[in-house]
């Protein structure tokens, strides 16, 4: 429940004659479009002619299809703790966990499947996740004939680090670089002075 | 046999199955300029994959809506649903009877009129069959039996009655003026010139009417910002929710159609219909064939206008609310109208219903009022009630008014 | 009643019960971990100690005492008064998680208990964000004790719950704490596994993730269920316990609290018995069997065929010739409902009780108690509701038969229509009863779970839910009625039992267990009211 | 670190090995019960008898001991791990202790102990290869006055010096005491040695972080 | 002003471990006179005498006997010989020179208390005591000190020894009484108190083997005697250790009237420090009381003084001496280490804090100190539980003296010792010693 106090009344703007014809506004905005109409008619439109052309441009801070990361010696780097599929608002995360064959590790998912089609793309995910393993990759182009194959499981999701381990996706700083994920730059000299403190 | 084809009655009705023809091409390219000018607007390419420039778009839609597959939903009433789509199909095809063409026509030493129809009560029949349309739309939401057709019926009944008012005064009024009903004649009539150069168009008597009719025209054909009647994003597409295949085709081709005939209507009464100022060919005097063909150039260069307006305005403006839509009618509208409506009963009376200042004068006086009262309203000009939180809103006991009057 | 006051409250409590006890029943959530109300007390993990007045040792006069005091070790005095509410308590409990902490891995994410952790909630409400130990942690082995749980002593507090389980509890006596100082571990001796009936326990008192379900471990997370409230149908006990399950796959059951019953625990067998539900032979889908012909029915028509059947079969070979046999696994009111249209169709029909599986004796712990040290029985009968189903055929009066009677008499061609309940999760059938039962009946109704030689012939098939799917109440052996939810639905094709017997007793609408007991309680006063467990108090974990 | 978990199931006892415990050392333990009013507190006693008699309390040992006191196996480990005088695997014929208590490191024991290990070529908890010694430390032997101090088996050898190791390892009767010995705990049969260790093995299995 | 030592008297006295030369020199009299008394006079004479226990917490002896039920039929009372704290060594001198003083003591308690059975609980490591009080045990029995119907009096004690496995919590009085049960040496919680709920769930007393010491003496000479020394809270004769490096290492009898530098310093007592060397600090009461530094040594040795300068009490009376040589850190990490090992993992506090104070004396030993360190220790030690404690017993709070008090009292050498360490160490060892 909102407080009264937390509400903030608003007065609307007293609207001056003319603006109270909504006329100047109308033909103003008539101006516009048909503005562009003739820029377009003339000119080449805004919009490229995808898949023919696609623009050159790397979005660092896009959030798109997943990827499973692996660590040092190529194995799964998730521990199948289940915290990504919490944090998921659209429920698309579905992992299965098992003891580790490893001898380092204790648990490791045997299957971890993402229905890219539910997914919002928010990235709680990646936010959620000790240890890593889930980061989304700026690949934006994602397609499939039906929704089963919209389903990526484990292999196709660490088919995905392999093919992007070159970019290191930017998740935002102001989310991600709190105290102690030392994902910051500078977050580790953070740390030492308040142990100093 | 060839005294058929020369015959008033030969033209006419190769003019009817030509123009059926040619109408139901135009309209299907309407839809793609449509799009088109709706992708320029926006700095987009629109249809370009069907032919060069998408240009058998049209041809790929209309295959589509013939081939797929015809469904009809087990909850409507059979008869009415089928039958609802040609209803509205028909009326938008049969309005164009009435509409000269290309004034008269020497062939074989006899005058035709290049009009499929040329009956004394034109403009009555135009008006009848089209407000007939609406019996499509209703018949159509009644027969979905589905509660969101049904309010967008129930929209467009009230519409069509609201802003059918100013329309058919504003029509009255060129009657007065003309003092005929029928379109030929009305043509004519405006093919004088005043001051030697200035064509007699009522655009410049009625400048005011022109417009009004104009905007009535776009509620007529529920085109943007006053499709309320098929709001996607409150009623799911409205009277046509339930509708698929060639029977939305049906009533896809009708809403161009009516568009062509609205813009029509128009040109006849306002802009002098076929007639072009200071080119011989498209005089009234100008009967041989070539000059025919350019006369049904000009009529339709200035239908092509009016839709490309329409288009424009649909790309640009937002739609209305029900209650504003409303509003403008009945407290807009038709007191102008009304008054335009008065004018020209006086200066009837007064005898100087044809001349060129006395209505102008006229028109901009009933502006200038209508602009005064305008601008010192004190209605709301937002969605908001007096005294409701701009923020937050949970306080009791106030709700916010949906878009259906009442 | 003894009246104190805690945190300038008066709390009126029960004699004899301690101070902490007294708390957490007045609703202060005390932290906790050696505490436990159904084992001693030992005061070890000072998590829960307090201000308390004390009579001073010269004077004599009420005073604080010098010192925090452990609540769970302090018996409630009339007009006692004791602080939570203080700093110095809550700096006991700061710098105590701190120290639980110390060597804790910190290994949430793949620890199983993470959810329902007790060092997970008391770290967030005390814990310091980071630990001031630089050094590295002690680590503790990973243990192999015992064929159920699996102990991880890095996890572990030393809490003892587990060992005092095993001495006070079960009496088996396997596990210990070996070593000393930080140090100590919990063992059991090599090669003596702990492996006693009600070893499942131990992984529920433990408050922290050191020992854990090899059943259960990695399967899921904690919060992801989405519980409900039952009863064991394991044996004749009625053991309350929660069904823990997410997306109608059963994960756990866990025991829940009812001092009538079985206190805080279950046994292994109740525990772990519930795999059968998920069995992939079970009965799916009604079906009528017309000479060779089988169709599969539609659930919304079985009603009025079956009335219909059983109609024109009373009316042909008159209503002695028709029998039903009512199954120890089926709750009272599915029971009822069941009589109800046997004695409608044929008021002269009669009815029978299926076998009830017996084991030798009852099973007592801790081992070799007798009379009021028992703290925990498993029942020999293991079935839920043998009393229920006794009671309601005794209500419906009439011929009332013993299996074996009904056998017999079946065998000589006595009846020629028969309705027979399985829901046994173990074949129940012997073949020579089944023999001996084959080609007497020309109307058969079977309802079971699994399929069973008599289906082969039977009319009608209809398949019956285990008690997961279920609703109602089991009478227990003591003769406590007992309600239970339903905590999963049944697999594609099968409906409730609780609901089809509704509907072919001629109710409309949706079965529940209440509905029916307002129905029997006119003629079984005993239905009008059941025993619920107390709601799990949060300390009693 | 593994994850591997220790296998606890497993018996570590032979099946059918023969008793471990003989007849003297199972009277000499009954002979307690009388002093105790239950049966499980002669379990120290006991405890001390079968070091005494077999050098260290093997698992099987504690099994025979648990049925003698009719208590569980799991309790005599828990008693036996708790304790740290108490061996769970062979030990040296002579234990050495030495004290690491306050006043025995003021006064010089830590060299004690650092001679020691490189006299006997063995750290702390080891036994030498010929299993004659073993090495442990002690808390304290509350023999301060004559720190540095270390016992030899039950012999407590005063203010030892680095200097003095070689003397005291190569002295036969280092581990002989100068009062008469009580033989309440012994149950060594005459002239048998206990079982002396013969391989090195750390002082508690399973760890070693601590320390 | 020699004092004339009571309890030591037969020490150093040929033959004094057998009765024939205790006896000769007036021992079991007190008995004797003893077993003409009713045991509440008893009781009453021993609180009169305001005998205070010599273990360490310093417990009057008669008025822990008063809390023992009336109506009860059997009683069992402990002798805690489990003397494990360094540097304390008197009781072995005590048991291991005159060990029937311990039995008449012991005989008179369990007449006092009714009890029927005497456990002495003795320390593993006191092989040699175990010997000589076994046999002295044996002579009690033959000369029917001990057994049924002592002396003729119609009262009954057995006395068994009871031998402990190396653990220092065992010597407190329900850690004992567990031992002594065959379980693990932990505390119990209290209440109940032993003296309700003791050994075997019977009414049991404990007491320390130099408290049972002192009572022939008292029942012979009179509570008014023993009063007559000492102070008044800390009255009757009471045994001094002293040890490192003094020139007369040794166990002595005084009065609770000298100071600690006395006890250092006088020739007839600790006699001053060995080869010149200087003193740095004094540990006056076993490891767990605290450390007194070379200004502080006039602290009175009596049970109220050492309060007064920051310590626990008087402990066990037992003092070590650490000279200028010995780094003070070596000094923690001793004291961390004794009690890391010598926790018994009950209370959380204890069982963990012990071993993490360890770990930070071992970094800092080994040159890896930080400059928190010091705070992070005393504030450790207070969250463990100074006086009057969390825990169960009292262990905790003796590991958090000596730390507290070394790290107050020594903290500039312990900073400049950091100071000085080399750059990069800290990060090493943290490496190596984990």
């Amino acid at each position: 429940m909102i407080d009264d106090k937390d509400i903030l009344l608003i007065e609307e703007p007293k609207l001056t004659a003319s603006e109270r014809l909504f006329l100047p506004q109308i033909f103003d905005g008539m101006g516009t479009t048909i503005r562009h109409f003739f820029k377009s008619l003339v000119g080449t439109p805004m919009t490229v002619q995808y898949p023919e052309v696609q623009r050159e441009q790397r979005l660092e801070n896009y959030r798109g299809v997943h990827r499973l990361n692996r660590d040092e010696q190529g194995r799964v780097a998730c521990v199948a703790c289940f915290m990504c599929a919490t944090a998921c608002p659209a429920n698309c995360i579905h992992i299965e966990g098992a003891e580790s064959p490893w001898p380092d590790r204790e648990k490791y998912p045997t299957r971890f499947d993402i229905d890219e089609l539910r997914c919002i793309y928010c990235g709680m995910c990646e936010e959620a996740c000790p240890v890593d393993a889930i980061e989304l990759t700026p690949g934006h182009d994602l397609v499939g004939r039906s929704r089963e194959e919209m389903v990526f499981d484990k292999e196709e999701l660490l088919a995905i680090y392999d093919k992007t381990k070159d970019i290191k996706p930017r998740k935002n700083p102001r989310i991600t670089g709190y105290p102690g994920t030392g994902n910051r730059p500078g977050a580790q000299d953070e740390q030492k002075e308040k142990h100093q403190r | 046999m060839a005294e058929f084809f020369t015959s008033q009655l030969g033209v006419s009705v190769g003019l009817a199955v030509f123009a059926l023809l040619v109408l139901l091409g135009a309209v299907s390219y309407c839809i793609y300029f449509e799009r088109k000018i709706s992708a320029f607007v926006q700095d987009r390419y629109g249809p370009n994959r069907v032919g060069p420039f998408g240009i058998f778009q049209p041809v790929a839609d209309g295959g589509k809506f013939v081939f797929k597959e015809d469904v009809i939903p087990g909850h409507v009433d059979k008869p009415l649903f089928l039958l609802a789509p040609c209803i509205t199909f028909l009326v938008g095809f049969i309005v164009f009877a009435a509409i000269p063409w290309g004034g008269q026509w020497s062939l074989g030493g006899r005058l035709i009129e290049v009009q499929v129809a040329n009956p004394d009560i034109g403009l009555l029949y135009i008006l009848g069959v089209a407000s007939v349309g609406v019996y499509g739309v209703i018949l159509g939401s009644w027969a979905s039996n589905n509660k969101y057709s049904f309010y967008g019926g129930m929209r467009a009944a009230a519409q069509m009655l609201s802003y059918e008012i100013p329309m058919g005064i504003c029509i009255l009024v060129v009657v007065i003026t003309m003092g005929s009903l029928r379109l030929e004649e009305i043509t004519v009539a405006q093919t004088d010139y005043w001051l030697g150069f200035i064509p007699q168009w009522n655009i410049f008597r009625y400048p005011l009417a022109f417009v009004i009719l104009f905007v009535t025209v776009l509620a007529e054909c529920n085109r943007t910002p006053f499709d309320v009647v098929e709001a996607e994003q409150e009623l799911v597409g409205g009277f046509h929710t339930e509708y698929g295949a060639l029977k939305f085709g049906m009533f896809f081709l009708a809403e161009y159609a009516h568009m062509i005939t609205s813009s029509a209507l128009i040109a006849v009464l306002f802009l002098g219909g076929w007639h072009f100022p200071w080119i011989p060919w498209t005089q009234l005097e100008a009967t041989s064939w070539f000059a025919v063909l350019l006369k049904i150039l000009v009529i339709c260069g200035k239908i092509s206008f009016f839709i490309f307006v329409m288009m424009w305005i649909r790309w640009t403006l937002p739609r209305f609310r029900f209650d504003q839509l409303m509003r403008l009618a009945w407290k807009g509208l038709i007191p102008i109208t009304l008054s335009l409506f008065v004018l020209a009963v006086v200066l009837l009376y007064f005898g100087v219903e044809r001349s060129f200042w006395y209505p102008l004068i006229g028109n901009v006086l009933v502006l200038a009022v209508a602009l005064f009262f305008a601008a010192r309203s004190r209605r709301e000009v937002t969605g908001r009630q007096r005294g409701m939180p701009a923020v937050g809103g949970g306080s009791a006991g106030r709700t916010v008014s949906m878009g259906i009057p009442g | 009643m003894a009246k104190i006051t805690i945190d300038n409250k008066e709390v009126e409590c029960r004699d004899g019960i301690t101070v902490l006890q007294a708390a957490l029943e007045a609703g202060w959530d005390i932290p906790h971990y050696c505490y436990h109300p159904g084992l001693s007390i030992v005061a070890s993990c000072r998590l829960c100690l307090m201000e308390m007045q004390m009579p001073h040792p010269k004077t004599g006069e009420m005073d604080w005492a010098p010192k925090l005091l452990p609540s769970c070790q302090t018996p409630v005095k009339d007009g006692m008064v004791v602080r939570f509410n203080s700093e110095t308590v809550k700096k006991n409990q700061r710098d105590c998680m701190e120290f639980f902490l110390l060597n804790h891995p910190l290994d949430c994410p793949v620890c199983d208990q993470a959810g329902e952790c007790y060092l997970q909630d008391y770290s967030y409400r005390f814990g310091r964000a980071e630990s001031r130990m630089v050094d590295q942690k002690t680590v503790n082995p990973k243990k192999d004790i015992g064929p159920r749980p699996l102990l991880y002593s890095d996890r572990c507090v030393i809490c003892s719950r587990c060992v005092r389980f095993t001495r006070e509890i079960s009496g088996t006596f396997e596990l210990h704490v070996t070593q000393r100082g930080s140090r100590s571990e919990i063992d059991v001796f090599p090669g003596r596994p702990l492996d006693n009936p009600v070893q499942g326990n131990v992984v529920d008192i433990c408050p922290v993730g050191a020992l854990l379900d090899k059943d259960f471990l990695f399967k899921k997370r904690a919060w992801e269920f989405r519980p409900a409230n039952s009863i064991c149908p394991g044996c004749a006990r009625g053991c309350s316990i929660r069904i823990d399950q997410d997306e109608d796959v059963v994960y756990r059951l866990k025991p829940r609290y009812n001092p009538k019953v079985n206190d805080w625990w279950i046994c292994d067998e109740g525990r772990f018995g519930y795999k059968y539900i998920h069995d992939e032979s079970r009965v799916k889908g009604p079906i009528l069997r017309r000479g060779q012909s089988v169709t599969r029915l539609l659930w919304e028509e079985i009603p009025d065929i079956l009335r219909f059947r059983f109609q024109e079969h009373v009316e042909k070979h008159g209503g002695d010739k028709v029998a039903a046999v009512l199954s120890p696994f089926m709750a009272c009111e599915e029971a009822w409902l069941l009589g109800r249209f046997i004695r409608e169709m044929a008021p002269q029909a009669a009815l029978a009780m299926g076998p009830v599986p017996l084991e030798d004796e009852d099973q007592r712990f801790p081992v070799g108690a007798k009379g009021e040290a028992v703290k925990f029985e498993i029942s020999k009968e293991k079935c839920p509701n043998r009393r229920g189903v006794e009671a309601i055929l005794e209500q419906a009066g009439g011929t009332v038969l013993a299996f074996e009677d009904f056998i017999e008499k079946a065998g000589a061609d006595a009846f020629s229509a028969a309705w027979i309940v399985g829901g046994y999760p173990k074949p129940w059938l012997e073949k020579a009863v089944a023999k001996k039962l084959s080609g007497k009946s020309e109307l058969l109704v079977v309802q079971d779970i699994f399929p069973n030689d008599l289906m082969a012939e039977a009319t009608f098939v209809l398949p019956a839910c285990s008690w997961a799917e279920r609703e109602g109440c089991f009478m227990n052996i003591d003769g406590l009625i007992q309600p239970f939810d339903w905590a999963i639905h049944p697999p594609d094709g099968v409906k409730r039992d609780g609901q089809y017997l509704f509907e072919i007793a001629g109710y409309t609408g949706l079965y529940s267990g209440k509905r029916v007991r307002e129905l029997m309680a006119a003629t079984m006063p005993a239905f009008a009211e059941v025993l619920a467990a107390p709601q799990l108090a949060a300390h009693a974990h | 670190m593994s994850w591997k978990a220790i296998d606890r199931i497993s018996p570590v006892i032979e099946k059918d090995a023969p008793p471990l415990l003989s007849e003297v050392v199972r009277g000499k333990i009954r002979s307690f019960f009388p002093r105790y009013e239950t049966k499980r507190a002669a379990l120290l006693p006991a405890l001390h008898i079968v070091q005494d008699a077999l050098g260290h309390v093997p698992y099987q040992a504690m099994v025979e001991i648990a049925e003698l006191l009719e208590i569980h196996p799991s309790d005599v480990l828990d008693t036996v791990s708790f304790y740290t005088h108490f061996w769970t695997h062979p030990k040296g014929e002579r234990v050495i202790t030495v004290c690491r208590s306050i006043s025995c490191e003021v006064m010089g024991g830590a060299g004690v102990l650092e001679e020691l290990k490189k006299q006997l070529s063995i750290g702390e908890h080891e036994t030498t290869p010929d299993g004659r010694y073993s090495l442990v430390t002690e808390e304290c032997l509350a023999g301060c006055d004559h720190a540095p101090c270390l016992l030899i088996n039950e012999k407590l050898h005063k203010r030892v010096r680095p200097q003095d190791v070689a003397k005291i390892l190569a002295d036969q009767d280092n581990d002989r005491l100068d009062v008469p010995r009580s033989t309440l705990f012994d149950a060594r049969e005459e002239g048998e040695a206990p079982a002396a260790a013969k391989q090195q093995s750390t002082f508690m299995e399973g760890r070693g972080t601590k320390e | 002003m020699a004092f004339e030592p009571v309890l030591l008297k037969n020490v150093g006295v040929e033959g004094s471990r057998t009765i024939r030369v205790y006896e000769s020199r007036g021992g079991y009299q007190a008995l004797r006179k003893t077993l003409k008394m009713t045991p509440d006079e008893v009781v009453e004479e021993v609180k009169k005498a305001n005998l205070r226990g010599r273990g360490g917490a310093g417990f009057p002896a008669g008025v822990k006997w008063g809390f023992l039920p009336k109506d009860r039929k059997r009683t069992l009372l402990c002798v805690n010989g489990d003397e494990s704290e360094p540097p304390t060594f008197s009781n072995r001198v005590l048991m291991e020179h005159d060990p029937h003083q311990l039995i008449e003591g012991s005989i008179i308690a369990g007449y006092a208390t009714q009890s029927q059975v005497a456990y002495i609980y003795l320390r593993v490591e006191f092989h040699e005591v175990f010997h000589i009080l076994q046999r002295a045990i044996d002579e009690a029995y033959a000369a029917g000190y001990l057994g049924r119907n002592i002396l003729g009096s119609g009262y009954s004690l057995d006395c068994y020894i009871h031998r402990g496995a190396g653990a220092y919590v065992c010597g407190e009085e329900t850690g004992l009484i567990e031992s002594i049960e065959g379980k693990r040496g932990w505390p119990r919680i209290k209440p109940p108190f032993p003296a309700v709920e003791g050994l075997f769930r019977l009414p049991t007393v404990v007491n320390n083997v130099e408290t049972l010491s002192n009572l022939p003496h008292i029942m012979e000479r009179g509570a008014d005697w023993f009063t007559s020394i000492g102070p008044p809270h800390s009255t009757g004769p009471k045994l001094f250790c002293v040890s490192g490096p003094v020139k007369r290492p040794g166990c002595y009898e005084e009065a609770m009237t000298i100071t600690c530098r006395e006890l250092v310093e006088r020739a007839d007592l600790g006699g001053g420090m060995l080869d010149g060397r200087k003193i740095k600090g004094v540990l006056p009461g076993g490891v767990s009381m605290g450390i007194l530094t070379p200004d502080e040594l006039d602290m009175k040795m009596d049970f109220a003084d050492p309060a007064n300068y920051g310590l626990l009490g008087l402990g066990t009376a037992a003092a070590v001496v650490i000279d200028q040589g010995t780094d003070i850190r070596s000094v923690l990490r001793n004291v961390t280490h004794f009690f890391a090992t010598e926790s018994c993992g009950q209370c959380t506090q204890c069982r963990e804090g012990t071993a993490w104070m360890d770990k930070v004396a071992h970094r800092m030993e080994r040159q890896g100190g930080r400059h928190e360190d010091a705070d992070l220790l005393l504030e450790t030690a207070r969250n463990m539980g100074m006086m009057p404690g969390l825990s169960i017993c009292g262990l905790s709070d003796g590991a958090t003296y000596p730390i507290e008090t070394i790290v107050k009292k020594y903290r500039d050498e312990l900073e400049a010792a950091i100071a000085a360490q080399p750059e990069g160490r800290v990060q090493e060892v943290l490496q190596a010693v984990n």
